[in-house]
């Protein structure tokens, strides 16, 4: 009760104000959620073993094969709720990853300062500079495909993301006062950037997350289209995209356009949580 | 004669979902020619809402929900909004209180004059520029800084520049709303001796708004006290110092540190303002109030004319 | 208060560690990870001794940091080297054949996805919370979402092979003739007046660049509308108001400048964005640049190109930010550097 | 008793940006905040500094609280020299003074409830824990007005009003019972109709405990009910310090006397004559004028101030002011 | 302004294709289109009839062979001109041969590996004298690699990788975008029969896709290599486009690497040879666009036999699979568990499915679990070679056409390295030699059967597939020829 009232009591003042944003949000939560539903569900629900041919190649959407065969004669509608499940796996192990390394490193590197912040500083801003794609596909070809190789190339693409955003921050909230009231108390930096920075920093994450997600979702998406993510015969949208793409002209549409549309489908829903959630954060105008 | 300004019964609300910020709540109120009415009240009374009103400027959650606002004879409620903006800048000037965020940072200040000159006028370029430069010199700002940004100018030139602005076509009267706020108190006085002055000069009524009675004391000739969306008093200058009516308005002058005086007791008013989302039913000041009644509780009181003062209060009835 | 000159030559120098950076990354990466440009090249057939020759040839059997330390006093000379793999061409040269392809289409699609967000975003902002706004803002984040390969796509089948009304892949078509001048196809026609061939590269860049500008311009609908909503709640153009300026003037002379100051800023960093982009259009649309090739070039380990390739890349994000940054500087005169 | 001395101190900020900028251009250049500031403090007094934005108040504030680190100078603190302490030897120091700033919105932690608030700094000094330091930390909101507080510790920062905020910034300050406390524009952001209210707990607070207050201000009409002495600063310097019924009833420096003849008073009746004084302090003081740096505005100024610059002498017992012709007007 | 007329539409033929253009040099060039373009605008001493494999003389009047096949002596036609106007002469050709010797490119073996000494006779007459003899050396002299050019036009010891000089053939390059186009036109001095087309223009793609979509848009009349399986199928049943059908001389096949546990056993590399069913490969991944292939030596080369069919039946044979491995210890609840490895882009997009076709029909024997692995082309030859990777994927276009190009550098103990020397055999070394010496192609053909027939017995390599060579043109294009040579040759393509 203690917690849902308040939240009650959020919504219905959101939903005073920020009707809109409100409903962004909650349309991507819910197309989030329904994915990752799917993915974690993909074995029960799905009706067919994704590795396999189990009939025809290339038939059409039928009751038998929701979204038609592939041309290995395996269901497509299996290969794409399996597909849920190594997109949501890499995408979210590769910007957690990010996420974990780009907070950490930017909290110390703001806090402190000095030297290494700015050697960290001038690293990261080439990195981000850099077209993200161009350097996952470096980095993910020379290690070469697979499920790890893949979270890593993503991963370092993002981590410059945060870092910049968490440090930006920490610059901010150290330079306020109550770090400087935490600092005439004598606390330790320990204590300071535990208690009075990260708490001040965190509210910004998951914004920056969702967006990022979403970015990292056409990343993998992008990678496995090169041929350069996780290796066949994974079900993977990016890849069943470019397998299917060989036979969309001849007419088999089903292949390609059914991955395709879960791509942007994921993107769509990340971005809407994101975009909702860095409205309903940011602070009401008075 | 009709004063040059007449505002009655205003109403203006911030509406934030089904919940509205009362903050001008029936406000009347009267400008004569060439008169400098001060507008004081604490942080959130109301202020910055009344003066935007006026000219029907109030941003996006506002709303004017009912009221007049006469000038010159014409309703500036119901004008239409080209007329309106003949209005605005050209015979009512406004200054606001951050100098800074008040200019375009991107273009020159002396184009920006030049833009608001021509604006009202059929000038050309050429003649708008000379208009402009006597103008800045006028407040004391020197040809040469035409083409400064407005970054380059001090806090004080900065504002010089907007009231040299607000009076470059020729207004008959000046909405200054929290001119000096940003300013020290030795900027703060050169220009509120620039208003003294301009006044003399150009026949100007001004509407000063500030939350520093001292500030208003100074230079206003007649002061009107808001409190919580309400306008509680209104009285001459002096008749208010001297004789002050609203229990609100004598807690406020106790409360006034002063600099001229020996004695060292400074006594506050209690409590806190009200949330103008949901003010106290009656009179918005009886929480506080030490002579609060019971009709106070349930009655928002009238405004009463005691003498050559107008009072919100029901101690006056 | 240092100069402007100062300001560029220290964004200038700046940018020489970032190249150094991603210069180092790459380098060490490609050679300490597997694949190697002989063995690719001539793998199936050559001798071990053959291979070691090969080796040698190109310094592949110095140590590493030897290796290193020469490459970059090559660079450091303005030389790129040449390719490992094929015509050992000079890594310049390769770059200098592809990037008009990959410039020609990037400026295009930058126009596009600008125009859309241009025009768009100051609509959506002059109307808030309308219908209007919100369909935009939906417009905004599923354009950006729309993967390229997917719109490339549906764009060709529809418009390319089921209407022909466009041509689907390649640069232009093979019976036209467009003199290299600058390899910019358009400008080369427009120099050489040849409106035949400019019609024809026209056409054939439409899709690319439609493709690659309507995914981009999402994130320019999104900010021009942001920071132009921004700008318009700031004091000065309340001021501005009360100051009687006509609301078409405040518009468009002072807010839109007001508000794409952080468009601008955007634009350096979306210029990385639109390289990013470019590389799966290019796939998508057969387009000959410097994307497809890259990713070839990766696939051969061809180490001299692909270094060469990304300090190429790195400089040109460098020069694009560093122009950006110079037009910011000039359009805001708050920035004194 | 001294209990605060701080010796010529001296605080520049360098004005370039980046290293590289730093490399290109030839001369270094700095914000001179606090440039040659001596004083001292008497255990139980209200010290107030004084003067327009940016004259370096607040600076002079921190490097006395040791949150910034002098570039040259000397503080002498309860008599042990604090300048160059670092580590456990200044948190020892920290619990004996604290500040009390002027922002109540910025400077208590949004995402720390008040009682933690309050409750922290007896962590961190090991002074108590747990429920015994919940005890004290009640009793000092009690203490502080914030009544009851049981339910005054579990609400955020976000809940409470401007007034209440401050008094428990005043609460947090004065929790490990230090013995100075700097309160920077402690009012200044305060409703008017609350302001004495804070200044009566300031006053109380000071009885109760035995504190001694450096008391930050560009509030002339505010420093004027509480100070006992008062210094006035000008771009960095002190150019007067005194009692302060003498520095307000007969201010010796033309600055001064420009700066009280300013401050605006409710009464219509008092429109006074004020000294006029030419333009503004320059909001970062980079390009000191030499000499007297009050001279370009200084409507005495004579060749003199223009080229030697003034000390800070005594003018009459006690009342100390840096001009040449201070004895004349 | 001034439009560029372009060449009336019937003397131009557009032909699309995904593969790219190396080296224009015959010293450094050694892939499939580069040689295709080299043929059009260049010849050796002889070249092969179309829809034959007989090699007729070209460049070369006339030959002799001597000293038990150890000296081949040229003669050159007389007064043929490179188009820098040098003649042909037999200085050209020894500058020629000795230049690919010299740069020692990567087809530089063609010469290395053969050639002892190059002399001139006469004006006209060119001795080749080899290292030792060769029975196949008049196929070797008709690679690319042979190819005489003009001393004024490519420097002496340098790749020329643009060049677009040429040698002599029915085609000159009129003009070379890398990777945009290229155009060539009819060689007006050409002394062999006119082409039948004056203009050939090549439009290079980047995938598939961008090619089919091409020639349904009209941009181009003939889509060459590589088409989609499913896109050839497809436009077949469009009556405006012809689809021309040849059997390739492309082979792919498996590698098991007999160093690696448990592939040193042969009941494991037979049970997996006979548990591979070719045809969901044949008819699943690539919809029948290629045919099954049951030796090294591809079907229509002589000497070819069916000699994995011959062994394990046309497959998939589970039942002599499972026995096999019960032999070798295996069971269903203890797998032989294998790793197989592909590499994604290099033998084009199909590959991810040709490896989870061949995991699934393993997998079906019950008693084998896959885990396909995957690398990058380089990554992938150095790993095969450095490290010896167990089950590896890889295909074979000939560099001569001789049974010997599909045997020797796969099984003789000296020369497949390349592959992780995955195979030796004291026994299969003897026959390769000396089949490789053998005078007579009866003696020839009989060696190259046993070998076959070792090879499947051993079966350390599994060939599963031949390729066809698809091309898809318009309707009215016609001429366009398909044999086991390969290349296509553009002077016999015309439109009506
Ligand atoms: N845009 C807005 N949206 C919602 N509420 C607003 C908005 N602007 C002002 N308010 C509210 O209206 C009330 C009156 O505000 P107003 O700015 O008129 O006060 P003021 O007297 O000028 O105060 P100050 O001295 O702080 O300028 C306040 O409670 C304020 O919170
Ligand atoms: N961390 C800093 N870095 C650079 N300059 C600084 C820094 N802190 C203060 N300054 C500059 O030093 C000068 C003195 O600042 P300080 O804050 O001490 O003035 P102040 O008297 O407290 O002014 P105010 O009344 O505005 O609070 C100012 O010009 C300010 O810009
Ligand atoms: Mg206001
Ligand atoms: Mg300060």
């Amino acid at each position: 009760m203690r917690l849902i009232d308040p939240l009650a009591r959020a919504i219905r003042r959101y939903w005073r104000v920020k009707r809109v944003d409100l409903a962004l949000t909650l349309t991507g939560a819910i197309i989030v959620a329904w994915i990752i539903a799917m993915a974690a569900l993909a074995p029960v629900v799905a009706p067919y073993d994704p590795y396999v041919s189990v009939d025809d190649v290339l038939l059409p959407p039928s009751r038998e094969h929701l979204m038609g065969t592939d041309n290995l004669g395996r269901d497509v509608f299996s290969r794409i709720l399996y597909g849920s499940r190594t997109v949501m796996a890499v995408v979210l192990a590769s910007t957690m990853l990010s996420m974990g390394v780009g907070t950490l490193v930017g909290l110390v590197s703001g806090y402190f300062g000095g030297l290494v912040d700015r050697v960290l500083s001038l690293v990261m801003d080439s990195i981000y500079a850099f077209p993200g794609l161009i350097l996952a596909i470096a980095v993910a070809a020379m290690l070469g495909p697979g499920v790890s190789n893949t979270v890593v190339s993503i991963s370092i693409v993002y981590i410059p993301t945060y870092f910049r955003m968490i440090r930006g921050q920490v610059l901010s909230v150290k330079s306020q006062l109550y770090v400087e009231a935490a600092t005439a108390l004598g606390a330790p930096h320990k204590v300071i950037m535990l208690k009075y920075i990260l708490p001040n920093v965190i509210p910004v994450l998951p914004v920056v997350f969702s967006m990022n997600v979403a970015d990292a979702v056409l990343t993998e998406a992008g990678l496995s289209f090169l041929g350069l993510g996780v290796p066949a015969p994974t079900p993977d949208w990016g890849f069943d995209l470019r397998n299917g793409q060989r036979n969309l002209l001849a007419g088999y549409w089903w292949g390609s356009t059914f991955p395709g549309f879960m791509i942007v489908l994921l993107a769509v829903g990340f971005s809407l949580l994101g975009e909702g959630l860095n409205e309903l954060i940011s602070p009401e105008r008075r | 004669m009709p004063p040059l300004l007449d505002v009655r019964g205003l109403r203006v609300y911030y509406m934030l979902g089904d919940e509205a910020v009362k903050a001008v709540d029936g406000v009347s109120l009267k400008v004569e020619k060439g008169e400098v009415l001060g507008l004081v009240g604490e942080s959130g009374s109301g202020k910055s809402t009344l003066g935007l009103a006026i000219v029907r400027l109030v941003p996006h959650p506002g709303r004017i929900l009912e009221g007049s606002v006469l000038f010159k004879g014409r309703d500036l409620l119901k004008l239409p909004e080209q007329e309106l903006s003949k209005v605005r800048g050209g015979e009512i000037g406004m200054v606001f209180q951050d100098p800074l965020t008040s200019l375009d940072p991107l273009m020159r200040v002396g184009e920006q004059l030049v833009e608001t000159i021509m604006a009202h006028s059929q000038l050309t370029k050429e003649e708008a520029k000379e208009k402009a430069v006597k103008y800045l010199e006028l407040v004391g700002i020197s040809a040469e800084r035409f083409y400064d940004y407005p970054h380059q100018f001090s806090g004080g030139m900065r504002q010089r520049a907007m009231i040299a602005m607000a009076i470059s076509t020729s207004p008959s009267l000046l909405i200054a709303d929290e001119p000096t706020t940003a300013l020290d108190v030795i900027v703060q006085s050169q220009i509120m001796e620039l208003f003294q002055s301009l006044r003399e000069k150009l026949g100007l009524s001004v509407i000063l708004i500030t939350h520093d009675i001292s500030v208003a004391m100074e230079v206003a000739d007649k002061i009107a006290v808001m409190y919580a969306g309400h306008l509680v008093e209104c009285a001459p200058s002096e008749t208010l110092y001297d004789s002050p009516l609203h229990p609100y308005t004598q807690g406020l002058l106790k409360a006034v540190p002063n600099i001229e005086l020996k004695d060292m007791k400074l006594v506050y008013i209690p409590g806190t303002p009200p949330d103008l989302a949901n003010p106290p039913p009656g009179c918005r000041f009886h929480p506080r109030c030490p002579r609060a009644m019971d009709v106070c509780r349930r009655e928002e009181p009238p405004e009463v004319e005691v003498g050559e003062t107008t009072v919100k209060c029901h101690l006056y009835r | 208060m240092v100069s402007l000159r100062v300001y560029i030559l220290t964004r200038v120098l700046l940018t020489i560690p970032m190249v150094f950076i991603l210069l180092s990354l790459v380098f060490f990466v490609m050679r300490i990870l597997p694949g190697d440009p002989v063995i690719a090249i001539v793998g199936m057939k050559a001798s071990p001794e053959h291979i070691e020759r090969l080796r040698h040839e190109l310094g592949l059997d110095k140590p590493l940091w030897r290796q290193y330390i020469d490459y970059i006093a090559m660079i450091m000379r303005g030389d790129l080297g040449r390719s490992m793999i094929w015509g050992k061409r000079p890594v310049s040269t390769e770059i200098w054949d592809r990037f008009p392809a990959t410039l020609e289409l990037t400026i295009c699609a930058f126009t596009v996805s600008v125009l859309i967000g241009l025009v768009t975003g100051v609509f959506a902002s002059t109307k808030p919370g309308t219908k209007a706004d919100v369909g935009l803002r939906l417009f905004s984040i599923v354009a950006y979402s729309l993967f390229i390969p997917l719109l490339g796509m549906l764009l060709q089948f529809t418009l390319g092979v089921k209407l022909k009304l466009l041509p689907v892949a390649g640069r232009k078509s093979p019976l036209v003739q467009i003199d290299r001048i600058t390899g910019l196809y358009l400008l080369d026609s427009l120099l050489t007046l040849n409106l035949v061939g400019f019609v024809d590269a026209l056409r054939y860049l439409l899709l690319p660049s439609i493709t690659l500008g309507v995914v981009l311009s999402g994130v320019y609908t999104r900010l021009v509308r942001s920071s132009m909503l921004e700008v318009l709640r700031e004091d000065f153009i309340r001021a501005l108001r009360a100051r009687g300026i006509p609301e078409g003037q405040i518009l468009l002379r002072h807010a839109l400048k007001n508000a794409f100051i952080p468009v601008l800023t955007m634009m350096g960093l979306q210029f990385s964005l639109l390289l990013a982009g470019a590389i799966l259009t290019e796939t998508t649309f057969s387009w000959p640049g410097m994307g497809t090739f890259l990713l070839e070039r990766i696939e051969y380990r061809d180490y001299t190109t692909v270094q060469g390739t990304i300090v190429f890349y790195a400089l040109l994000v460098a020069m694009v930010s560093l122009i950006v940054d110079i037009i910011y500087a000039y359009i805001d005169p708050r920035i004194r550097y | 008793m001294e209990l605060l001395r701080v010796e010529n101190l001296v605080k520049y900020f360098p004005l370039e940006k980046s290293f590289l900028e730093r490399l290109l251009t030839r001369s270094r250049r700095y914000v001179r905040a606090v440039d040659g500031v001596s004083f001292s403090i008497e255990r139980g007094e209200v010290f107030t500094l004084a003067g327009e934005t940016g004259c370096g108040k607040t600076t002079t504030g921190r490097l006395i609280l040791r949150l910034i680190d002098p570039t040259s100078g000397r503080i002498v603190f309860d008599g042990e020299d604090i300048t160059d302490l670092r580590g456990e030897e200044l948190r020892r120091i920290r619990r004996k003074m604290q500040p009390v700033f002027q922002d109540p919105y910025a400077s208590l932690n949004p995402r720390m409830k008040v009682g933690e608030a309050v409750k922290h700094p007896l962590e961190i000094h090991g002074i108590a824990y747990g429920s015994e330091a919940k005890q004290i930390a009640m009793e000092f909101l009690e203490k502080v007005g914030l009544t009851p507080a049981e339910k005054f510790y579990s609400l955020y920062p976000r809940d409470l009003s401007g007034g209440q905020r401050q008094r428990v910034a005043i609460a947090r300050a004065i929790v490990t019972k230090p013995m100075f406390i700097v309160a920077d524009e402690a009012v200044s952001m305060i409703d008017v109709s609350l302001k004495a209210s804070i200044l009566e707990l300031l006053m109380q607070l000071k009885r109760e405990m035995g504190l001694t207050y450096l008391f930050i201000t560009h509030e002339l009409a505010v420093a004027k009910y509480i100070s006992t002495r008062i210094a006035v600063m000008y771009l960095g310097k002190i150019v007067e310090l005194g009692p302060a019924h003498r520095v307000f009833e007969s201010p010796l420096h033309p600055y001064t006397k420009a700066l009280m003849a300013a401050v605006p008073v409710p009464n219509p009746r008092r429109r006074k004559e004020k000294v006029k004084l030419k333009g503004e302090v320059p909001t970062a003081p980079v390009d000191i004028p030499p000499g007297c740096r009050f001279h370009p505005r200084c409507p005495y100024a004579t060749e003199e101030c223009r080229r030697e610059e003034p000390q800070l002498a005594e003018a009459e017992p006690e009342h100390l002011v840096a001009c040449h012709k201070a004895m004349e007007l | 302004y001034q439009a560029r007329k372009a060449p009336a539409e019937k003397e131009v033929i557009v032909i699309g294709t995904t593969d790219r253009v190396t080296d224009l040099d015959p010293a450094s060039a050694y892939d499939f289109f580069t040689w295709e373009v080299l043929s059009n605008i260049a010849e050796g001493f002889f070249k092969y009839e179309p829809m034959t494999l007989e090699l007729k003389p070209a460049l070369a009047e006339s030959y002799e062979v001597q000293e038990g096949g150890k000296v081949w002596v040229l003669k050159l036609r007389k007064g043929l001109k490179f188009r820098d106007g040098t003649e042909l002469t037999a200085e050209v050709v020894k500058w020629s041969i000795e230049r690919v010797a010299r740069i020692e490119g990567d087809p530089a073996w063609f010469v290395l590996d053969f050639v002892d000494k190059v002399e001139v006779v006469d004006k006209y007459t060119v001795k080749i004298v080899l290292q030792q003899p060769v029975a196949f050396f008049k196929a070797v002299l008709a690679v690319p690699t042979y190819f005489p050019i003009s001393p004024k036009s490519y420097p002496a010891d340098e790749i020329s990788p643009d060049n677009t000089a040429g040698g002599i053939g029915p085609y000159y390059i009129e003009r070379f975008v890398r990777d945009v186009e290229l155009v060539l036109k009819a060689n007006p001095n050409y002394y062999g029969e006119k082409p039948r087309t004056k203009t050939i223009i090549i439009k290079f793609y980047k995938d598939a896709t961008a090619l089919r979509l091409a020639l349904e848009g009209g941009e181009i009349d003939v889509a060459w290599r590589t088409l989609n399986p499913s896109d050839i199928k497809d436009l077949a049943k469009n009556p405006d486009f012809t689809v021309v059908e040849g059997q390739g001389a492309y082979i792919r096949y498996i590698v098991l690497n007999g160093n690696i546990e448990p592939f040193n056993n042969k009941l494991v590399r037979q049970a997996l040879a006979a548990a591979l069913d070719r045809k969901k490969i044949t008819e699943g991944v690539f919809l029948g666009t290629v045919s099954p292939l049951y030796s090294l030596v591809p079907a229509g080369m002589w000497s070819h036999i069916d000699a994995f069919k011959e062994k394990y039946g046309e497959g998939p044979n589970y039942e002599l699979a499972k026995k096999l491995l019960a032999q070798a210890g295996y069971s269903e609840t203890n797998k032989l568990k294998v790793e197989l490895w592909y590499t994604p882009a290099h033998y084009g997009t199909t590959e991810a499915d040709v490896a989870a076709a061949i995991k699934e029909s393993w997998e079906k024997t019950g008693m084998i679990e896959v885990e396909i692995k995957s690398a990058e082309w380089s990554t992938y030859l150095e790993l095969t070679r450095k490290k010896g990777l167990p089950i590896t994927l890889y295909g074979w276009y000939p560099d001569y056409i001789d049974p010997d190009n599909f045997l020797y550098p796969f099984l003789h103990t000296d020369s497949n390295r390349w592959l992780g020397k995955p195979y030796s055999d004291p026994e299969m070394d003897k026959l390769l030699e000396e089949a490789q010496v053998a005078p007579d192609k009866a003696t020839r053909t009989r060696l190259y059967e046993q070998v076959q027939r070792k090879l499947a017995e051993d079966a350390p390599i599994i060939p599963f597939l031949q390729g066809k060579l698809y091309v898809v043109c318009k309707k009215n294009v016609k001429g366009i020829v398909i044999d086991p040579y390969m290349l296509l040759r553009y002077w016999l393509i015309y439109k009506e």
